[in-house]
């Protein structure tokens, strides 16, 4: 257990040292890709919380992501600082994710995707006519790369440690969160609410917050995405970016902790790794995801949890021997 | 041995990689009540499973009528004269309470011509089911929902009756009724393999009575031997109980 | 001696037919009150209306004088009233552990201490300590999902009591149940029920467990109230007989 | 209030096409509780294949037979063995992920293997007009809506009439149980992705004539038919039929009387207020009982 | 010597997934052409393509992967938010990028880098409009646009246009891309009953709201643009796009034999007949063959410079089909026509010179 144990602490020590040294010397367009999969694991793991952790199927995710981007687009291209564009995203989200989550207090599973699928298109639409506040379908260009304790970040390289420590700092919260009471307490939502109720677990308050906290980081991934990308207009913010997000969840596998981190690499990396393949790989990249689903429905996180549950049972199994072998000689 | 309608031989198998049945064996004597009693856990049920092709196993062998059963499918079981009625809540919670009552004779296909009198009978035998025959199954109470499943078992007039605890949830009026059914059964020369936690009410209509502990046959006898063992008492049938309850 | 609980005239009805019709009881405080009847005549529908999981066509229940008809059952559990369902209600994908803490939870501290408190609640060693009484110890840290019928029954109860509650409905705990471990568990309410002076509504059709627990025994048939009395008196009663027990 | 008259028989005419993209989500859910995202795409993808065999010299006739079996083969046995089987067991979600990658993957095959054009395609329906009432109609979309209600008539017949649909339900409703009582479940789960295949395949001969084959026309069909179901009452296949025509109307309704501009959501909004206040949509069913 | 290296970033999927592919088929097959030729200045083309997705964060990254490999010119995005976001980047790495964005504001922006491969809105939407007001004396007009950055640059600068002459707009009507019922719209434009409808949406809604309008009797005249007149609609709409017209600055329709020529050899090449993106994409390659003979080097910093205020004519550079000449701010003059259907048939009813010569 122990060995287990410093083996976990090791891998997790090699893979954030590489995340931060390895990236040094890369070019323009790998720093991109990968402050996109640290921006992407942001939204994914809000979703996973909904989704994963509280079982609340929501195809509004990137709606979210979208009213992040623009909260951080118009302030901060009125000179307004980004962390005070982070901080009204994640009040807005957080109260229009409440918001949302009252419907699912009402309807449960399709219903519920149709009802946040509506507010996805809702918000394009919001996003794409109303020009006064987002400029319409021109989109906010020249969107400036903040200065984090008066550093410039206007380099691909900074930004991205920008990306990175935003995903750190999110990632301990949201582990804070999961492995709390709360954390128990979404996941009865997910698997018996009725039992849950009887409990004492307010499932509709907790609903409501698992809504408005996933719907907040992703706001919080949106305040990234716009200086990342410096332009924001409605169209990455359709109903298909809600649906990657959520096939990140899947793939990574729902309900796990990393899985979004999983999930982002395979939605992110994956493509641009098959783009020598050209025209055949948005083809192959399907044929991947799909594949892998087969392999594993639970995602990937699906595959280890198999081998430790295995040897869980391994363990249980020796139990039961033990117990036999007293029942042998006791009787 | 050859009056035995079925036989289970050193069954060995359990969940993934966990062993639940360490080498199960008995058999069931043709046109007998036998019941299996044991602690929660001791893998009662799996056996049931195991023998109705529900779970793999890695050993042993499932015996019927002289021919090798084990691993069937349960199309081809349920043609051959068993039928299972497995324990908790097995209904499809959207048809009526007809349609799930009806389908417990698709294993047959058309061989079945008096489909609508069996279901009668069977209607006759559960009364409240009648009454309920449009409404949705979900609806149900609890014990009604297990009178549904019963009926719908013993449509195809089985050989052999695989059946799970069916006392859970009944009004003890239901529990006569339904082990009345059962010896009725028997004495048509079906042969009934039952769980049961109800034990001293389930082995006094009872021809033989097993006790599986830790996935082991610890004993096989006549019903009444068993019930009154008293080591067998004390273990596993609730030896103080017995005071209380006179 | 005071009501834990007051019912008065519930009524439920499912398009049109009455499942639950006309029916008023009260509990005492201390008590252990057995409710049987035939097959559908509306207990669990009666259990289900008190503990606001469906609101009631009519009628009024009160927990100490508190009239809560209409709360959700959250609320209600916050009240100190717990239960169990008929049929089988764990999480399967938690632990065995798990399910015992989540059980309990809610009765810690407020939700945000909750949110930056400790992992389990603090509630470990009570979680440990009802697995130990349940005979559940190999299985503490098993999925729920895997469990048999009775151990999955035995973990509902168990979390029915992780609360520390005042008043438990309990519907059919023993179904199931080996009588060897029935027998604990009775020893275990009475227990609770001393020493805790916790109150208990009972559904079961296992009659010696009925009959040697229950202080008192409430028979339904058909959405009403058949009898009320001591085990002796109702097991006596010819219209209990007729209608349930049978000979 | 003759112009309300031309958008809601116009209405009725788009509402028809969703609607008969609808029923295979009705479909699907009933007999075997699964969503395709990529039904939208099912309905593109053997237009397309009936295009490719014309291409290689076929005549129209022939081209929509091989059309058809090729459809039932690929989209029924094939995605029934590849995609459904694994991932039945686990949910509603890996399957519906995987094929939503599924339509991402058909999508591009199309584009890729035939091109980004949109191409004609023959109608099978002669492709003139009839006056009704004085209004103008296309032959087309009463073809679809004939075929539609069709289509709905008879899958309600076999699933509420019939042994082999109760078997499908049951297969669908609690597999393990229906697997005791002797319901070949694997058979019941082919035949209604091959039921469900079928049914693309005539859906695509009716409507690629008024949509022209294109590779991207699953994405706006599938999307509506999503909603249609829903609305409609996702756990009865006639729901299909009453929320396709619904959306149809509203939709233009709304774009005529409220806003372009925001044409794709009002219906949406309207439709989410059905949805709360029955939330088993317009001719489902209630869940089953939970306590 | 090496081969001269471009980089094309388009839209391959997604929404733009048409006009990219036309884009790219375009690109392919003039290189193909050149480089059966020899080349040039000996050295041969050779191309790499990046799929935007038709999203301008991803056309972002692929730029900036396309320029960490330095090209000699890049080419592309088509869309006009994917070039908007792409832009700054090349210009920063001192790279030309020859684009099919059609937004006015895109050249004004004073970006030394980006060159047009067709008429900006701001070019073209005035000619539409002084038809409009000279030849149909239409004193209101019904707008249709799709609700994309095309459209609506588009219906934003006509707009601008009609204030100028005092053309009152009846109705101004938002559609979707893919859209497949306009009774609604059409119901609409009936209502407002303008003197004419311009119509400014993609090839295959122009196809169904033509046939729409047919149906609900609208008779007033039909304007538009190269998306409205194309052969493509004519294929798709039968009959009931006769009587349309409008400004064509870029067709395979055009009556100008290497037009026709070029068309020839794309569809025996592709199979289809190619829209007007087809024919930036054919453009923007010998716009570079052209720049890059007349400088006498490849010379990637120099390219901007040289193709500014540069006039490519077709008699010297067969490619170019038509003569081109390239402003200070990237924009392109060439000859335009305006044409109407008549059964079923384009005929060219006006010529329209070049601004400049
Ligand atoms: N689906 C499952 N996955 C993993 N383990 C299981 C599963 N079902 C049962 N088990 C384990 O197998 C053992 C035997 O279970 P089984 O259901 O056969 O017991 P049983 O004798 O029928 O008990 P009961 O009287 O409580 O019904 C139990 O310890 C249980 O934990
Ligand atoms: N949702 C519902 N719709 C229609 N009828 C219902 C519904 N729920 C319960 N009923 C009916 O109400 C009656 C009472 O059901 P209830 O579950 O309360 O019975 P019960 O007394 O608990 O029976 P059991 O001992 O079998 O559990 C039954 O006849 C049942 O069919
Ligand atoms: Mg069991
Ligand atoms: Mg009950």
């Amino acid at each position: 257990m122990t060995a287990a144990k410093t083996l976990k602490i090791g891998l997790g020590i090699v893979v954030i040292a590489a995340l931060i040294i390895v990236p040094m010397n890369f070019n323009r367009y790998g720093l991109f890709i990968l402050s996109q999969w640290a921006v992407m694991t942001i939204a994914a793991m809000g979703l996973n919380l909904t989704l994963g952790y509280a079982g609340q199927v929501s195809l509004a995710q990137g709606a979210f992501v979208g009213i992040g981007a623009y909260t951080a687009a118009i302030m901060t291209s009125n000179g307004l600082p980004l962390i005070g564009a982070l901080g009204v995203a994640i009040v807005l989200c957080f109260a229009i994710g409440w918001i949302l989550g009252y419907p699912a207090l009402r309807v449960q599973h399709h219903y519920l995707a149709f009802v946040t699928l509506a507010f996805s298109t809702l918000a394009f639409l919001v996003f794409r006519n109303e020009d006064w506040l987002t400029k319409g379908i021109y989109g906010i260009s020249n969107i400036p790369r903040p200065e984090i304790f008066g550093y410039p970040t206007r380099r691909p390289l900074p930004f991205y440690y920008v990306c990175l420590g935003s995903l750190a700092l999110v990632s301990l919260a949201v582990w804070w969160l999961i492995r709390s009471p709360w954390g128990r307490a979404f996941i009865a939502l997910r698997e018996n609410p009725v039992r849950a109720l009887s409990l004492g677990i307010d499932t509709r308050r907790y609903t409501l917050m698992a809504f408005a906290i996933g719907s907040a980081l992703g706001g919080v991934a949106g305040t990234l995405y716009a200086p990342l990308t410096q332009y924001v207009d409605p169209v990455p913010f359709h109903l298909s970016l809600s649906l990657d997000l959520l096939m990140m969840v899947i793939v990574g596998g729902s309900g796990f902790f990393f899985g979004p981190f999983l999930g982002a690499m395979i939605a992110v990396l994956l493509p641009e790794w098959l783009r020598f393949t050209q025209g055949y790989y948005l083809m192959l990249y399907a044929i991947a995801v799909i594949g892998l689903l087969i392999y594993s429905p639970t995602g990937i996180l699906g595959i280890l949890d198999r081998f430790i549950s295995e040897r869980r049972t391994k363990a249980a199994s020796a139990q039961r021997a033990v117990a036999k072998a007293k029942l042998e000689v006791t009787p | 041995m050859s009056d035995a309608i079925l036989d289970v031989q050193n069954l060995v198998g359990g969940y993934g990689k966990m062993t639940i049945l360490n080498g199960t064996t008995f058999s069931v004597p043709a046109g007998s009540i036998t019941t299996v009693i044991g602690p929660n856990g001791a893998g009662k049920s799996t056996v049931f499973k195991a023998i109705f092709g529900l779970l793999k196993l890695r050993e042993g062998k499932v015996t019927f009528k002289g021919k090798d059963v084990t691993g069937l499918g349960q199309r081809a079981l349920l043609t051959a004269g068993i039928c299972y009625v497995p324990q908790g809540r097995n209904i499809f919670p959207e048809l009526t309470v007809r349609h799930n009552i009806e389908l417990g004779a698709v294993a047959a296909g058309r061989d079945i011509t008096d489909l609508p009198a069996r279901i009668e009978a069977a209607l006759d035998k559960f009364p409240v089911l009648r009454t309920k025959a449009k409404q949705q199954a979900s609806t149900l109470s609890g014990g009604e929902q297990k009178q549904l499943e019963i009926a719908r078992g013993l449509l195809l007039n089985p050989q052999l009756v695989l059946i799970d605890e069916p006392s859970i949830g009944l009004s003890p009026l239901m529990v006569l009724q339904t082990f009345n059914i059962l010896k009725e059964l028997r004495d048509h020369g079906v042969s009934i393999l039952m769980i049961e936690q109800n034990a001293r009410s389930a082995l006094e209509i009872s021809d033989f009575g097993i006790v599986l502990e830790l996935g082991q046959t610890r004993l096989m006898d006549k019903a009444d031997r068993v019930l009154n063992d008293p080591r067998i008492g004390q273990l596993f049938l609730g030896g103080a109980m017995t005071e209380t309850a006179a | 001696m005071t009501a834990v609980l007051e019912v008065t005239n519930i009524r439920k009805s499912f398009g049109g037919i009455a499942a639950v019709n006309g029916v008023s009881f009260d509990v005492q405080e201390g008590e252990i009150l057995g409710l049987i009847g035939p097959n559908g005549c509306g207990k669990s529908t009666l259990f289900n209306c008190i503990l606001g999981q469906l609101s009631p066509s009519a009628g009024e229940v009160k927990v100490d004088g508190k009239v809560v008809t209409g709360m959700r059952p959250s609320e209600l559990n916050g009240l100190g009233v717990s239960r169990t369902f008929q049929l089988l209600q764990v999480f399967p994908k938690l632990s065995v552990r798990e399910n015992l803490i989540l059980a309990g939870q809610e009765h810690q501290g407020n939700m945000l201490s909750r949110l930056l408190g400790p992992s389990d609640a603090g509630l470990t060693e009570a979680a440990n300590q009802m697995i130990g009484f349940f005979k559940l110890d190999h299985l503490a840290n098993e999925p729920a999902g895997g469990l048999s019928y009775g151990q999955q029954k035995l973990l509902d109860a168990a979390m029915a009591f992780m609360g520390g509650p005042r008043l438990v409905l309990l519907d059919e705990p023993a179904g199931g149940v080996n009588l060897t471990m029935l027998a604990d568990l009775k020893d275990r309410l009475r227990a609770i029920n001393q020493e805790k002076r916790a109150t208990f509504v009972v559904i079961e059709h296992n009659m010696e467990f009925v009959m040697s627990l229950c202080t008192r025994v409430m028979v339904m048939a058909e959405g009403k109230v058949l009898a009320m009395g001591r085990p002796d008196e109702v097991r006596a009663n010819p219209a209990v007989i007729e209608a349930y027990l049978g000979h | 209030m003759s112009n309300l008259l031309d958008l809601l028989i116009a209405g009725l005419a788009t509402g028809a096409i969703y609607a008969i993209v609808a029923v295979g989500f009705t479909l699907l859910w009933q007999t075997s509780q699964t969503i395709n995202f990529a039904q939208g795409e099912f309905v593109m993808l053997p237009a397309f294949l009936m295009l490719a065999v014309m291409h290689a010299g076929a005549p129209f006739w022939l081209a929509i037979l091989i059309g058809i079996a090729l459809s039932l083969l690929l989209l029924g046995l094939g995605f029934k063995m590849l995609l459904v089987d694994p991932m039945l067991r686990h949910g509603v979600l890996p399957l519906a992920i995987a094929t939503m990658a599924l339509a991402i993957g058909i999508k591009e095959a199309a584009k890729q293997f035939w091109s980004a054009e949109a191409s004609p395609f023959p109608s099978i329906i002669p492709g003139g007009d009839i006056t009704i009432f004085g209004r103008v109609v296309a032959l087309q979309s009463i073809g679809v809506l004939v075929l539609a209600i069709l289509a709905v008539l008879g899958l309600t017949t076999l699933l509420n009439r019939t042994s082999i649909g109760h078997q499908m339900q049951a297969a669908a409703q609690n597999p393990t149980v229906a697997r005791i009582i002797g319901v070949p479940v694997e058979r019941m789960i082919l035949l209604t992705f091959l039921i469900n295949a079928f049914l693309v395949a005539l859906a695509s001969l009716l409507i690629t004539p008024i949509y022209l084959a294109k590779f991207s026309n699953g994405e706006v069909l599938g999307q509506a038919a999503f909603i249609a179901a829903i609305v409609g009452g996702f756990n009865q296949v006639r729901g299909a039929i009453a929320g396709g025509l619904l959306i149809g109307v509203v939709d233009n309704l709304s774009a005529a009387y409220v806003s372009t501009q925001y044409r794709a959501a009002v219906p949406l909004v309207l439709l989410i207020a059905i949805i709360l206040f029955r939330p088993q949509g317009m001719l489902g069913r209630p869940e089953e009982r939970t306590v | 010597g090496a081969p001269i290296k471009l980089a094309n970033v388009a839209e391959l999927s997604g929404g733009g997934a048409t006009v990219g592919t036309n884009w790219k088929n375009g690109i392919d097959l003039a290189i193909e052409e050149i480089n059966s030729k020899g080349g040039v200045l000996g050295r041969k083309l050779e191309v790499t393509h990046a799929d935007s997705q038709s999203n301008p964060g991803v056309a972002r990254a692929q730029v900036q992967k396309a320029l960490d490999a330095e090209p000699y010119v890049l080419l592309g995005p088509g869309y006009s938010g994917s070039v908007k976001v792409t832009a700054p980047l090349a210009a920063e790495a001192g790279i030309a990028q020859i684009m099919g964005g059609e937004a006015a504001e895109l050249t004004t922006a004073g970006n030394k880098f980006l060159f047009r491969t067709s008429f900006g809105q701001q070019s073209s939407m005035p000619k539409v409009a002084k038809y409009i007001n000279d030849e149909l004396k239409a004193k209101s007009v019904a707008i249709v646009w799709v609700n994309n950055d095309f459209g609506k640059g588009g219906r934003d600068s006509i707009s601008k246009e009609f204030a100028k002459y005092n053309i009152k707009v009846a109705a101004d009507l938002s559609t979707e891309a893919g859209q497949a019922d306009f009774a609604a719209d059409v119901s609409k434009i009936k209502a407002a009953a303008p003197d004419a409808v311009f119509v400014y949406v993609n090839e295959e809604e122009s196809a169904r709201i033509l046939k729409e309008l047919k149906r609900q009797g609208v008779t007033v005249p039909l304007v538009g643009e190269t998306t409205l007149v194309g052969q493509k609609v004519v294929e798709l709409a039968g009959d009931a796009a006769n009587g349309a017209r409008g400004h064509v600055g870029l067709t395979t329709d055009a009556p100008v034999e290497l037009i026709k020529a070029f068309r020839d050899k794309f569809v025996k090449k592709y199979n289809y007949v190619p829209d007007h993106n087809g024919l930036k994409g054919w453009l923007a390659i010998y716009m570079i063959k052209a720049t890059t003979e007349k400088m006498g080097k490849v010379d990637s910093k120099g390219f901007a410079d040289a193709l500014h205020g540069f006039t490519i004519t077709a008699a010297k550079e067969p490619g170019i089909l038509m003569d081109a000449t390239f402003d200070a701010n990237g924009d392109i003059d060439r000859q335009g026509f305006l044409v109407e259907i008549v059964e079923g048939k384009q005929v060219v009813k006006q010529v329209l010179p070049k601004l400049g010569n």
